[in-house]
């Protein structure tokens, strides 16, 4: 908990700190990036100390009391009340705060902490860091008064200068970070849409951080309505599940053990669980009409909507199909920003949280999920090998990614979604970093045609995007083992795990075929792009723009998160589906609901899988995986390393297709055709009205009252102002008449008030008998 | 009015034989006389004696002829030559109150030894709160002072008596300071009570050993005393090398012999509250008393009814060991006067403000703690000696006026009164 | 003795200090014509405790109005030498610039 | 004549005499004179009334302080103009015929009073049927009362008539002994609050009169005039006079705005108009001590 507010503290502080700071100091970033080694340190420290009590059969009271310096307090019940019957992971969740309580709904500030918070606490603070680190040198030009940006557009004559904005960078990073870790760590719905929003702000405010560019802002702006459009979903599943369960919170407040402190209220899952069971019965006699709202009763396709919009949600913040159009466009940020954005934080948000609630999701929804990230999985890849923007080709693979990651969810494969989300944050964040390297080095130059052969001068740039880069194609070399592992980056790894749930899926449901073809097209097409983006870069040893000559390294804070990143993304997947990281986020994800276990549904009449059945065709899926990607990749490699065929005829005769891809699909423009024109021509004319209606209406009321008031000016004037004139005239004569009476002199008053004394008692006695108490 | 003999005051005794109203006149004319007796003769002595010690100090005789070898009666014939001198006013002297003003401060130094009591009961006036009325008439002398200097129409005499009046004004303050630690001891603010409380075998009854915040308060008691009696070295009123003769300049012959009877007069009063309060008053401290104790109870009612002989005589003992430690006390001023040299004003004034004020409220506050202090450490309320509060019981016997509680216990008083 | 006689001498006092302030020009005989009326106000408290079932009170009361005489005295000290600072005279009747 | 009724006599022309005799005279410092009188006869009254620790408080208070404090005032405000500060003749005799009125007033006030009914009311709280009865038959019992009660009052220390300093000090540490309807003692609330009130105050008076009457310059001798009550007028004159020196030497001339500027800051400052720069060379007898 302490790592999770420590980045909030550090951009407190650098807030404070930017009123009194010199722009040209460089204390904000070293305040940013100290608080999050701090708390990446208290991450680890709590990982560590996870993993070493970790044996939860043997768990006492006395383990929980040393664990709580780490993870800060646990409510020790002393009493083993009911053991959840279905959640046997270990997990740690509390309550601080209540924040509002109608009847029996509470809203509390909680925290829910297990294997999976751990990991993503260690893995958030870890690229957070890195990117801060990383900042220190890529914001740089930011410490200055006056910035000169050259991306603007401007006269040739004039230079536009700004003042840096490097506090207000880190602080945006803090809070960024920071809002990503209170997902993480909270427990509820809607604890977690606080800080969900919050992400979106965040990195609204890190997007438009150029927000002299006129892109930029429109670039931050998009990814805020897009993300806008995806809470109204959330927002609405929150409603209904709030309806229908009567709580949000994600897990039942209990310790270490499992064991609830006292009477816990019931959590989501259980709450969900029992709607759905009250309401599943009913469909006994399935009949079409009865999926609308029959009785009194919970809709079963209420519950369906809830799932999909929560999904619609995962599905704006991981930018998936339709909503996928703003990532491209937050390439505006700085390059540190979207490395920070593409791994760890924002998009890793939506997949994260889909994780968290798949047992939430009905299998329509979950189907759905699938296909969505299956659109999603090939339109990134597609856009992607078209790409001319460097950062543009790690956008749209990000977005495919993700459409893989949601993929795996989509086939209740989550822990496998969960594991390439990981990997995947680490090898983006290389590329990214790496990305950022090669343009902070040559003087934010984005275009790949201009870039290349860069290897000579830029060496750990190549090597750690060349890891990068094969960790995300996921390729490996087949069939050869050392230590007994096999020869493969992590992205080898988690992709093969998302590949072999989509084929045990797709086994047992084989009209669903489709999706393992994609995911096999998309392997394929994912070595391509990546492969082409570094041989782009790399490959010829000298570069092709003469401007690039003196290009040479960063400084080690550049090259230093890129080599550690490149060690994780090779090794953080060591083991495979038995190894550590996989393990720990097994050990948290809550487990496939009741009937989730092969029963079919009636429906849509789809069988589920379970690990096992993963387990069964882990090979076959992973040599199908391997083969696809080492397919992509030679394709690169022929077409961009070898030059064996001319990359420029093959998309000539590719042309429509290429042209539809580097044109995002025409996304954008179906949009604006589709959304944007209508609602501005609907805007004009609600203008219109307005203007014709409205406003001589209102202007004939102001015509009105203004003549009124005119009138009462007079009436003011000439009847009450002149009363109180004559009555403050004759008060001021009668004033100055009886300042006469005032003499200032002490005697005189004293002399008057002893009269008025006698004169009272004389009429006192006088005229009233009865104050006479004598004879 | 004091009290005659066990249970009978004076005024008691006359109105037996006399009728309430003249027996009233006659009580306040007898103690009139004697005290007037003091107050008059007293001063006559401490000038001859202040003659002499400023003549020793000085390495000379002093007055040696009138009256013998060591000129006993050396103030005598100063007072008649006084007497005999013209009175005189300046012209620029405000002259109704010039003649006024000796007779004022005169006046006031006398009024304090009505409180006074001189032995067990005899004081003029008994009353519970008369070291308080001891106190405010004390500081009613310099009124006296103030109106001679100012009446005078001189600037020296003005300047005195501004300088008396800002002193007196200042040192009243550390004065009843001191004066309440003794009082807060005790528990009384009367004088017969504090006086018999110390009573007893050993100088360990006496307040001065109460404590140590009263052995400090002893000593700025007398130091303030000196200062509101405007002797040496605080004599600032009259600084001859200053001021001529300060307030008193324009005296002469009688009314000039008044400000010096007043000041003597207040040199023994205020000794004689130092002994009553800090110095076992009629108490020798040797245990002689207990010894005699039983004489007291020796002549009930012996030259006549409600008269007792030996009560009489151990009374007239501790007078006479009450008025030989004022002496003393008077000796020590006169001695302190003819050594210390003279400060100046704003020393003077600096002394007060700055050092006694502080000192004087540091051992208030000391004193009021030290009994609760004690208490708590050591179970008892002093250190040496019996607890006050075993002592005040057994003196509340004699202290408040036989009026009120021993009537009961002597019969024959009693009648008397009938 | 009666009540009454003390409360004649009370009212003697308090006429005589309104006198006091009524007439004198002098600041300071304006504060004794004050004194006088306080001492008055003093002299019917403790009277009334005396006489009737005011009891104690009376005679706390007094001490208070005691006290806060020596206090006005001390402050009104203070005001005339002000205003002697100021004026250079002690005339009250030459205090009246406020008026003007 | 009963020896009460002799003393009150005595102190009762005393005080009334010295009273009128402040009010009659015009010399400030005889007035302080029968002001003492006055008051050192009224703590003669006091002791009468059975209020001895009052009485020394009085003596104390009154005599000691706050008449020497008069007189002190009395001088040092002695070195204004020597003009007469007697008032006119109309305004005595307006003064002395109110006076004599409300003398009378009052006097008919307290005799007209039946003040022993009164009493009776005080203390069982109604109207009795006895109050009816003649005023002479009352007298006894309105003298015998005393503030602590009795002879045999259980009021601490109260073993003689006047003795009321334990009294007044229980109830100024909040214990006070009263009679109730029904003739019990009972312990009424003290004046504990009152009494730390009463002491605050006295501190804040104390620091207040010291900041009031605070060391000030003096105004210079020849400023003493009847007009020189404003003292942007001084420091006008001030100037001009540094002005018409400084016209001598072109040098002077050229610094003296400075030092005009000067003079009006510390004017203002000060307040009382007096400067040590300015008039230090011009009037070296300006510091007249008092």
């Amino acid at each position: 908990m302490l790592a999770w507010l420590l980045p909030f503290a550090g951009c407190v502080v650098i807030t404070v700190l930017r009123l009194k700071l010199s722009r040209l100091s460089a204390v904000p970033g070293w305040i940013g990036t100290g608080s999050l080694l701090v708390a990446f340190c208290l991450s680890l420290f709590s990982a560590g100390l996870w993993l070493m009590t970790s044996p939860a059969e043997t768990a006492a009271s006395s383990v929980s009391a040393e664990e709580t310096p780490g993870i800060q307090a646990a409510k020790v019940g002393d009493d083993a009340a009911h053991e959840t019957g279905y959640s046997p992971q270990r997990r740690l969740v509390g309550h601080w705060y209540s924040l509002a309580k109608f009847g029996e709904i509470d809203f509390p500030l909680g925290y829910a902490i297990d294997a999976l918070t751990v990991l993503m606490f260690v893995l958030v603070t870890m690229i957070s860091l890195a990117v801060h680190a990383y900042s220190l040198v890529y914001m740089a030009d930011e410490q200055t008064e006056s910035y000169q940006d050259h991306h603007l557009d401007h006269s040739p004559g004039e230079t536009p200068e700004r003042p840096g904005r490097f506090a207000h960078f880190y602080a945006a990073l803090g809070l960024f970070t920071f809002a990503m870790l209170g997902i993480v760590l909270a427990n509820g719905l809607l604890q977690i849409f606080i800080f969900w929003e919050l992400v979106g702000f965040s990195s609204y405010l890190l997007i438009g951080f150029y927000h002299e560019r006129r892109t930029a802002r429109l670039a931050s702006m998009k990814a805020f309505l897009m993300n806008r459009v995806g809470d109204v979903g959330f927002v609405l599943g929150m409603t209904i599940l709030l309806v229908t369960c009567g709580t949000l919170l994600l897990y039942p407040v209990h310790d270490l053990n499992g064991n609830t402190s006292g009477s816990a209220p019931m959590a989501l899952p259980e709450a969900f669980q029992a709607a759905v069971e009250k309401v599943v019965p009913s469909e006994e006699n399935h009949q079409p009409t009865d999926l609308l709202p029959s009785g009194q009763g919970i809709s079963y396709a209420l519950l369906v909507a809830a799932g999909l919009g929560l999904l619609a949600g995962c599905v704006g913040k991981s930018a998936q199909f339709p909503l996928h159009t703003w990532l491209a466009d937050a390439m505006e940020g700085p390059t540190p920003v979207s490395a920070l954005v593409h791994s760890a934080t924002m998009v890793a948000a939506g997949v994260y949280l889909a994780a968290r609630i798949a047992p939430l999701l009905l299998p329509e929804a979950l189907l759905l999920l699938a296909y969505v990230g299956v659109v999603t999985l090939l339109l990134g890849a597609s856009m992607a090998i078209v790409a001319r923007d460097l950062k543009l080709v790690l956008a749209h693979s990000t977005i495919s990614q993700l459409g893989l990651m949601l993929l795996g969810i989509g086939v209740g494969a989550w822990e496998a979604a969960i594991f390439h989300l990981i990997t995947h944050a680490f090898f983006k964040s290389l590329l990214f970093l790496g990305a950022g390297s090669v343009i902070h080095t040559t003087h934010h130059e984005q275009d790949l045609e201009k870039l290349g052969g860069l290897r000579a001068h830029l060496p750990l740039t190549s090597l750690t995007m060349l890891i990068g880069v094969i960790a995300l194609s996921g390729l490996a070399v087949p069939y050869v083992t050392i230590f007994g592992e096999s020869l493969g980056f992590s992205g080898f790894h988690s992709k093969d795990a998302i590949v072999s749930g989509a084929m045990a899926f797709v086994l047992k449901n084989p009209h669903h075929i489709l999706l393992l073809i994609s995911v096999l097209l998309g392997a394929c097409l994912t070595a391509a792009y990546s492969l082409r983006l570094w041989l782009k870069l790399f490959a010829r040893d000298t570069p092709v723009d003469p401007a690039l000559q003196q290009v040479h390294e960063g400084p080690w804070l550049m090259t230093w998160p890129l080599v550690v990143l490149a060690f994780f993304a090779a090794f953080c997947a060591l083991g495979g589906e038995e190894g550590l990281v996989s393990t720990l986020v097994e050990a948290s994800l809550s487990p496939a609901p009741a009937w989730f276990s092969g029963s079919t549904d009636e429906v849509v009449s789809i069988q589920w899988t379970n690990a096992s059945d993963r387990h069964a065709v882990h090979g076959t899926a992973g040599a199908m995986a391997l083969a696809a990607a080492w397919l992509g990749a030679l394709i690169a490699w022929a077409l961009y390393g070898l030059r064996a065929i001319s990359s420029k005829d093959l998309s000539r005769q590719l042309t429509p297709l290429v042209r539809l891809a580097s044109h995002r699909w025409h996304f954008d423009t179906l949009y604006r055709g589709f959304l944007v024109l209508p609602i501005l021509n609907l805007a004009r004319h609600t203008a219109w009205i307005d203007r014709i209606l409205i406003d001589p209406f209102i202007d004939g009321c102001a015509r009105f009252s203004e003549r009124f008031s005119h009138a009462s000016q007079w009436f003011d004037e000439a009847m009450i102002n002149r009363f109180f004139d004559n009555m403050a005239s004759s008060v001021w004569a009668w004033g100055l008449s009886l300042r006469k009476a005032q003499t200032g002199h002490i005697r005189q008053y004293v002399l008057l008030a002893t009269m008025a004394v006698i004169v009272l008692f004389l009429i006192l006695f006088a005229w009233m008998p009865g104050g006479r108490a004598g004879p | 009015m004091a009290i005659l003999a066990t249970g009978l005051t004076l005024e008691q005794f006359l109105s037996g034989y006399a009728g309430e109203f003249t027996g009233f006149l006659l009580a306040v004319l007898i103690h009139t006389l004697l005290l007037f007796h003091v107050f008059a003769v007293s001063p006559a002595f401490f000038i001859w004696l202040e003659r002499k010690v400023s003549g020793r100090i000085q390495d000379r005789l002093g007055p040696t002829r009138v009256g013998g070898k060591f000129g006993w009666l050396q103030s005598v014939a100063d007072g008649i030559k006084l007497i005999q001198k013209e009175d005189l006013a300046p012209a620029a002297a405000d002259q109704w109150l010039f003649r006024l003003a000796p007779y004022l401060a005169l006046v006031a130094s006398f009024t304090v030894f009505m409180v006074l009591p001189f032995s067990r009961g005899w004081a003029a006036v008994i009353i519970e709160s008369s070291v308080f009325l001891a106190l405010a008439i004390i500081s009613l002398e310099v009124l006296g002072i103030i109106l001679a200097g100012w009446s005078s129409g001189s600037k020296w005499a003005l300047f005195g008596s501004m300088r008396e009046a800002a002193q007196m004004v200042s040192y009243e303050i550390p004065l009843a300071l001191c004066a309440l630690i003794p009082v807060m001891a005790v528990g009384s603010l009367n004088f017969v009570t504090i006086a018999e409380v110390q009573s007893g075998f050993f100088l360990t009854n006496w307040l001065i050993f109460h404590d140590p915040f009263t052995f400090v308060a002893f000593f700025v008691y007398f130091t303030v005393a000196i200062a509101s009696v405007k002797r040496a070295p605080f004599d600032l009123a009259e600084a001859e090398s200053e001021l001529v003769a300060g307030f008193h300049t324009e005296y002469s012959g009688m009314r000039w012999s008044y400000f010096f009877l007043a000041e003597y007069a207040s040199m023994l009063s205020v000794s004689c509250v130092a002994v009553l309060l800090f110095l076992g008053g009629w108490w020798s401290g040797t245990g002689l008393e207990d010894l005699l104790a039983p004489v007291r109870n020796w002549g009930q009612n012996f030259p006549v009814q409600g008269f007792s002989a030996g009560n009489y005589a151990l009374n007239l003992l501790g007078a006479h060991i009450f008025l030989f430690k004022a002496s003393l006390l008077v000796t020590v001023q006169i001695w302190v006067r003819w050594t210390l040299p003279r400060l100046r004003i704003d020393q003077v004034m600096t002394t007060c403000l700055k050092y006694l004020i502080p000192i004087s409220c540091a051992l208030f506050l000391g004193a009021s703690l030290w009994p609760l202090t004690l208490t708590t450490i050591l179970g008892r309320p002093m250190l040496l000696g019996r607890p006050v509060g075993d002592r005040l019981y057994e003196a509340s016997h004699y202290s408040s006026s036989p009026a009120a509680t021993n009537v009961t216990r002597t019969p024959a008083a009693e009648e008397v009164v009938r | 003795m009666s009540l009454g006689a003390y409360l004649a001498v009370s009212a003697v006092l308090f006429a005589s200090g309104l006198t006091c302030m009524m007439t004198k020009r002098h600041a300071l005989g304006v504060l004794m014509g004050v004194e006088l009326i306080l001492n008055s106000a003093c002299l019917n408290l403790i009277a009334f405790a005396r006489y009737t079932s005011l009891g104690i009170d009376g005679q706390v009361f007094a001490l208070f109005v005691i006290v806060i005489a020596a206090a006005e005295a001390a402050v009104a000290l203070a005001i005339a030498l002000n205003y002697y600072n100021n004026f250079l005279t002690v005339d009250v009747d030459r205090g009246d610039e406020l008026k003007r | 004549m009963t020896v009460l009724q002799f003393l009150f006599a005595v102190f009762a022309s005393t005080t009334c005499l010295g009273a009128v005799m402040v009010a009659l005279t015009q010399n400030i410092v005889r007035m302080a004179f029968w002001l003492m009188v006055s008051v050192a006869s009224a703590a003669g009254l006091f002791f009468l009334l059975h209020a001895d620790f009052l009485a020394a408080a009085q003596l104390l208070v009154y005599l000691g302080g706050t008449v020497v404090i008069l007189v002190f005032g009395v001088m040092l405000t002695a070195g204004g103009r020597t003009r007469s500060l007697s008032p006119t003749g109309g305004e005595t005799i307006v003064a002395a015929a109110l006076a004599l009125s409300l003398i009378m007033l009052l006097l008919f006030t307290v005799g007209s009073v039946d003040w022993e009914r009164l009493n009776t009311i005080a203390k069982t709280g109604q109207v009795s049927p006895t109050a009816a009865q003649p005023k002479n038959e009352a007298e006894p019992q309105l003298t015998e009362s005393s503030p602590t009660g009795d002879e045999n009052s259980p009021v601490l220390g109260a073993g003689r008539k006047g003795d009321t300093g334990h009294a007044l000090g229980s109830a100024m540490i909040g214990f006070r002994p009263q009679w109730n309807r029904e003739n019990q003692l009972v312990l009424g609330t003290g004046y504990l609050l009152p009494f730390e009130i009463i002491s605050v105050h006295l501190l804040v008076v104390l620091i207040g009169a010291a900041y009031l009457a605070r060391a000030k310059r003096q105004l210079p001798s020849s400023r003493r005039s009847p007009d020189a009550t404003s003292t942007s007028l001084l420091w006008d004159q001030d100037s001009a006079q540094l002005d018409s020196s400084g016209s001598a030497n072109p040098a002077l001339s050229q610094s003296s705005p400075v030092r005009d500027d000067l003079s009006r800051s510390q004017n203002l400052v000060s307040g009382t108009g007096f400067s040590m720069f300015t008039s230090d060379p011009q009037s070296p007898n300006s510091g007249e001590v008092s």
